[in-house]
């Protein structure tokens, strides 16, 4: 068995102000896998997405994380896009930084743009746009380049419920054909359930995982299964585990 | 960024033009493009132009004050000249003061030029590394607080040409405010942007290129703002102290000769022509500001 | 006591000598003048001070200042001539081939202030053929010429050539402007015209005590006056002000020519004009430009004043 | 802006002195505040400032390839003198150098407040009127690029106090970037907080201290770290021009003394002492900058 | 009958880059109303937000809006916080603009800060906080000062269902005590139908509203009605107006 991709133990993060953000954590991600992060508003999860990024350093614990030449896409959970720069430029970005040209990537922006329903918006810049639009413009850019690894930290929030199944959609079929591995973190049960292999839930902060639910439906999955006694059952049981987290008390 | 911009962006920046009918709430019936090109068209477009009508109106109205003061409290000339006198000095001397402009405009506009790229390099050179900044930034404040007429000598004997002295005079006036306005910049970079380039393993010089630079532009444009009036003021105390008359003189030899030979006339037509050319150089970079900046950047919407 | 003020062109040295000596040793408090001076420097302009009422008397170094003012309308006129010879000079270094006052326009770097520039640096262009290329900014610093053997630079006769010796160690060649046709009277008092037209008691005083504190200095005591300067300007030392004032009497810079028989302070008109004609013919001026009966005066001077305190102090006739 | 911070936030202060170290990776291990007070713990702390060690051994080193440079090319000493005669120079004259290094500090200092006040102001009033900007600017831009030595006779013509003149002229040269700089702040304000703003009915002035104001520090204090090295190299140029009358006299005479007897040791110990104090001061507006911004803005953070 | 509070007849909104974002647009909200608005991302939902509260000026058309003197609490998308200040004086701001001092305010904040779940974070700062918790900041800023009219802008997306369905419910109890009018853009089907009265289902861009849902169920509502076959039945309405909505030709 190769080794997993992405491996915490007793994770502690405590920032300058003094606030411990994580304590205790314990996370293990397989090469391949789709797992779901979910917990209360500000348990710690995106700073465990920035953890397993490299972009903090935990105060305490042993992380083991991917190569460092492995590509990371990543969704802030802001859009955190260029302001100066238009939104095919921001997606272009991670592409350009590996050396590819504005041409040789037209075509791949271009589709992306597309998928996101951002066709006819390549040239605004980010003032210009909508709060969901950006959002998109930022899931596009995480895209663009064949991730290793994707960190995903509220992507499809912003969106209606339209656009947003279909990104889900979207997103396990990149997934599929991609074989990257995938760390989601969302607010939405059905989301979470609907897309991953496992939902890790957190407990209040300082935040640590509490409870694993594993999701046994096979992929692909299609809308469908969303109406499925199996699905809502299972959503069931994440809401019943994220309340039992969001009461437990602090130990 | 994008060489092709669609037809939206050009009318944006049209509309960018013009700072104060954009703040002001427009009643609905007027909102839609309308006025066909009338024989007005031009005159009233001028009319639009508040950034520039108004800083004439207010030169003007201050020129009439100053005229009225010297005449109501007869003033003499050689104290503080009227401006009527002032300009049949600058016209009398057009030829002379012509010549000194342009030479003074040359060494302004190669002295900035050298500070905004020393500037902005060495700001480079510092954001690549907390110790390199630590280092050397004192050196970029000693030659700034070191007044240019205690070490004019030295400049004097290890710099043959005048034209180089004066240039390197100049640059040591203006480049500091483009050094400190830029590093601070590029230190201002948003932090999240920050991480997403951490993230996607951008080299120190894409790191610059992309997100450094564009990010300490409002700065980097506003240490040009000043930079713009240093080196103007600075290319005259150069020649001030480090020019020599006869040969290339520019307006600090007028203003010397005319000050030695108290004509003061002719010394305020040359400090007139000083702070018009000052004005124009601020205002050549509000335009820059507003054309890199305008799109994307608040201080400029 | 009427209070006056008198600025000089320059910071404290021998050559303001006489004024400072009349200060501390009451002359000037004896004629009925509380006196204040006020230094100059090499960039305060103190010029337009005196028109403007700010100061009362003013100390300037030729008369081509002068011809300025009355050309550009400035109510300004000379009242007296302290120095009958300028000491403006120009120095070189020795053996370098300028031996003699033609030889100086082959140098091929002239370090002169920027005033001298726009004087009389045009008067040696057009009079001894010198040229602007070779013109390089005198700051007042003696590094650029002791630097470079070949300079050649302006300096005041009883000043720079002391300055050399110290710095450089070697006594410069010196080649006075006034030995080659440069006849200006220097050291010149300036009043208000309309001054001299209301109050010429006061002008009188002023140049009268003036002239006396110059012989005092130059021929009495003048260990006060030293000590006045050099709360002034505390960089200069007794030595190097006995020094020049030794270089002020041997060159005859104030006491020599009319000065001998008319007193200190002697003002010939024709001699003024003499001068500007010269200029004229330098192309500094148009002829006529300048109405010369408006330059100086000779109301004040020419009066023999102070001959017998000369003769007290010297004990010659 | 809170009067009470929780310990919290001193931890963060605390923190935040040390700009370096912060950027470190910091090993696990070391991230829980550790280290007790050992006897070598004021030498360590000293070791961890970074930002005054690193400057310090760097200007030490120019020093000594300085002193290397004038011994080995002999250059004579009335051109450049080793840094051992400006050192022995400083000693010899520390007396008067002291007592001139101190008037020229008060006037500084003095310009630098008035330079801060005034520009700050003029900038509230420009950002409360964009027509009162437009009809104001060219008058700042005159002031800034008119140069002192030809207006310092009007200057001591109608203002009789030769500290009044010093600090009229010192404020001239350091008055604009803050100016300038606080202007482009000032217009900074995120659009978003602006509607918010407006959206509350905020008066003119509230807007102005609650919002304007903190969006245009970043951009003051970068102003002020220019004019503090402009005011006073502008103290000792106005003092070259309008100060020689006094009896109170600044570095610039000891400078202008030493270089007419060109006594160049002593004017680099002038220049020498006009330069720490550059220095020093650029270094308390870092210090200044990293205490008001370095909680919140990218640049300080 | 009293004139409504808000109304907009034939608006369009074309923005200086040539995007047109809203047309012909009608609404028509009566003073005391609870509005949502839906739609899909990128519609104008925000722009007629910005509308009505008078950020921005219709291109054409009559907009009849409150009086100058009410008072607005609005909810931007983004959490808008001054990041040079503590969420206390974040919070505080709307009072302190009205004149109230730190003191009097402080009691009022500590209550909203502690219904917002901030408590213990007020003397933070914004980059200090999650992204969950920047906008409950904003939420509590919006309601600190007694609005007349409050404008939300998908307050509620950045945060876990239970915080939000706790936010859901505090709303409801502050609007019925308030009595201010609410005009809430969100994209949760489910949320619109529990919180509101009205339901407007905007159209693609150029936004305009093509059809309304009227919830019957009278206040207060409670948790409970969430699982009835009526909640479910008005909320498939409104989904099924919003795929309609989406699908529309342009007009
Ligand atoms: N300042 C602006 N300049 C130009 N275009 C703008 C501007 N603001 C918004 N738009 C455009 O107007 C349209 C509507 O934007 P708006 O923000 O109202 O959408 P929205 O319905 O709120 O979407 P979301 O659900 O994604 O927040 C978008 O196409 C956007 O690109
Ligand atoms: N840079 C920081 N400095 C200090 N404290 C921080 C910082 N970033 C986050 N925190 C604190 O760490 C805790 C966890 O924050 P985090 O952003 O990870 O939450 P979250 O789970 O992503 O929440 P949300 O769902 O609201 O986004 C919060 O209490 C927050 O206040
Ligand atoms: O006064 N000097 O010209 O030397
Ligand atoms: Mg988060
Ligand atoms: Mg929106």
């Amino acid at each position: 068995m190769s080794p997993p991709l992405i491996e915490a133990r007793h994770l502690d993060k405590r920032f300058a102000t003094g606030t411990l953000a994580v304590r205790d954590l314990n996370l293990h991600v397989e090469a391949g896998e789709f797992v779901s992060l979910l917990g209360p508003s500000g348990c710690g999860k995106s700073t465990v997405l920035r953890l397993v990024a490299g972009l903090e350093q935990p105060s305490r614990g042993r992380l083991r994380l991917p190569k460092a030449e492995a590509a990371v896409g990543y969704v802030f959970q802001e859009p955190t896009l260029m302001p100066w720069a238009s939104v095919f430029d921001n997606v272009w970005l991670p592409l350009r930084i590996a050396g590819c040209t504005r041409e040789r990537a037209r075509d791949r922006i271009d589709t992306l743009l597309q998928s996101v329903g951002l066709q006819g918006f390549a040239h605004a810049f980010p003032a210009e746009l909508s709060g969901g639009m950006k959002m998109r413009a930022s899931i596009a850019r995480a895209l663009v380049r064949q991730p290793v690894l994707l960190l995903m930290d509220e992507p499809f929030a912003a969106l209606d419920e339209i656009t947003r199944q279909k990104l889900n959609d979207d997103l396990l079929a990149w997934w599929r054909t991609g074989g990257f591995t995938s760390l989601f973190v969302t607010h939405s049960v059905f989301e979470a359930v609907y897309l991953s292999q496992r939902v890790l839930v957190m407990s209040h902060r300082p935040g640590h995982i509490v409870e694993e639910v594993h999701v046994e439906q096979p992929y692909p999955r299609h809308s469908a299964w969303r109406t499925s006694s199996d699905y809502v059952q299972t959503c069931a049981r994440v809401s019943q585990a994220l309340e039992r987290a969001q009461t437990e008390v602090a130990r | 960024m994008s060489p092709a911009r669609p037809p939206e962006a050009a009318a944006a920046r049209q509309h960018g033009r013009d700072p104060v009918s954009r703040r002001k709430v427009r009643p609905p019936s007027r909102s839609v493009p309308s006025s066909p090109a009338t024989p007005s068209a031009g005159w009233r477009r001028l009319l639009a132009r508040h950034d520039l009508w108004v800083p004439a109106l207010a030169l003007i109205v201050a020129t009439l004050l100053w005229e009225g003061l010297v005449r109501w409290a007869e003033i003499p000339h050689y104290i503080l000249p009227a401006p009527t006198q002032v300009l049949a000095s600058l016209w009398a001397d057009a030829g002379s003061l012509a010549t000194a402009w342009w030479f003074t405009i040359k060494i302004t506009f190669g002295a900035l030029l050298l500070a905004a790229l020393g500037g902005a390099l060495l700001a480079a050179l510092f954001a690549s590394s907390r110790w390199i900044e630590m280092a050397l930034f004192p050196f970029a404040i000693v030659l700034q607080v070191t007044p240019i007429v205690a070490i004019a000598p030295l400049i004097i004997i290890y710099v043959d040409s005048t034209t180089a002295a004066l240039l390197l005079c100049t640059w040591i006036v203006a480049f500091f405010p483009i050094l400190s306005n830029t590093v601070i910049g590029l230190r201002s970079a948003d932090p999240n942007l920050r991480d997403l380039f951490t993230l996607y393993r951008a080299s120190r010089w894409q790191r610059l290129r992309w997100l450094l630079l564009p990010s300490a532009l409002p700065y980097f444009v506003a240490g040009l703002k000043i930079a713009g009036g240093l080196s103007l003021i600075g290319a005259v105390v150069a020649e001030f102290t480090a020019g020599a008359a006869g040969r290339e003189t520019g307006l600090a030899s007028r203003i010397q000769e005319a000050s030695f030979r108290t004509d003061t006339p002719k010394l305020y037509a040359a400090l007139l022509l000083t702070s018009l050319t000052g004005i124009a150089i601020f205002w050549l970079f509000n335009a820059l500001a507003r054309w890199c900046l305008g799109r994307w950047h608040a201080s400029e919407r | 006591q009427d209070k006056v003020t008198f600025a000089t062109n320059w910071k404290a040295q021998a050559a303001h000598g006489g004024f400072y000596q009349a200060l501390v040793d009451g002359t000037y408090k004896q004629y009925g003048l509380d006196v204040t001076l006020q230094q100059g420097g090499p960039q305060v302009n103190n010029r337009p001070l005196l028109p403007a009422g700010k100061i009362d008397f003013l100390m300037t170094g030729n008369l081509l200042h002068t011809f300025d003012n009355v050309k550009n309308g400035l109510p300004t006129v000379v009242v007296a001539s302290m120095f009958q010879k300028d000491p403006q000079a120009l120095v070189a270094h020795p053996g370098q081939g300028y031996e003699t006052f033609a030889d100086l326009k082959k140098a091929p770097v002239a370090l002169i202030a920027k005033d001298a520039q726009y004087t009389w640096w045009q008067w040696l262009k057009a009079e001894h053929g010198f040229r602007d290329e070779q013109l390089k900014p005198y700051n007042y610093n003696l590094g650029p010429f002791l630097a470079n053997k070949k300079a050649i630079q302006q300096g005041y006769s009883v000043a720079e050539p002391i300055y050399v010796e110290q710095q450089g160690r070697f006594k410069p060649v010196v080649h006075l402007l006034a030995d080659h046709g440069y006849s200006t009277y220097s050291t010149v008092i300036e009043a208000r015209t309309e001054m001299v037209r209301q109050q010429p008691q006061l002008v009188q005083r002023f140049v009268d005590a003036s002239i006396v504190g110059w012989y005092r200095y130059l021929y009495g005591d003048r260990k006060a006056a030293h000590a006045a300067m050099r709360r002034d300007n505390p960089d200069m030392s007794e030595e190097e002000l006995e020094a020049s004032v030794a270089l002020l009497k041997q060159q005859g810079i104030v006491d020599s020519g009319e000065a001998l028989t008319l007193g200190i302070g002697a003002t010939n008109m024709a001699r003024v004009r003499g001068f500007y004609e010269q200029m004229v013919k330098a192309g500094l001026y148009k002829p006529g430009e300048v109405d010369l009966s408006k330059v100086a005066t000779t109301q004040f001077v020419n009066k023999k004043v102070g001959l017998d305190v000369k003769r007290r102090l010297t004990g010659k006739p």
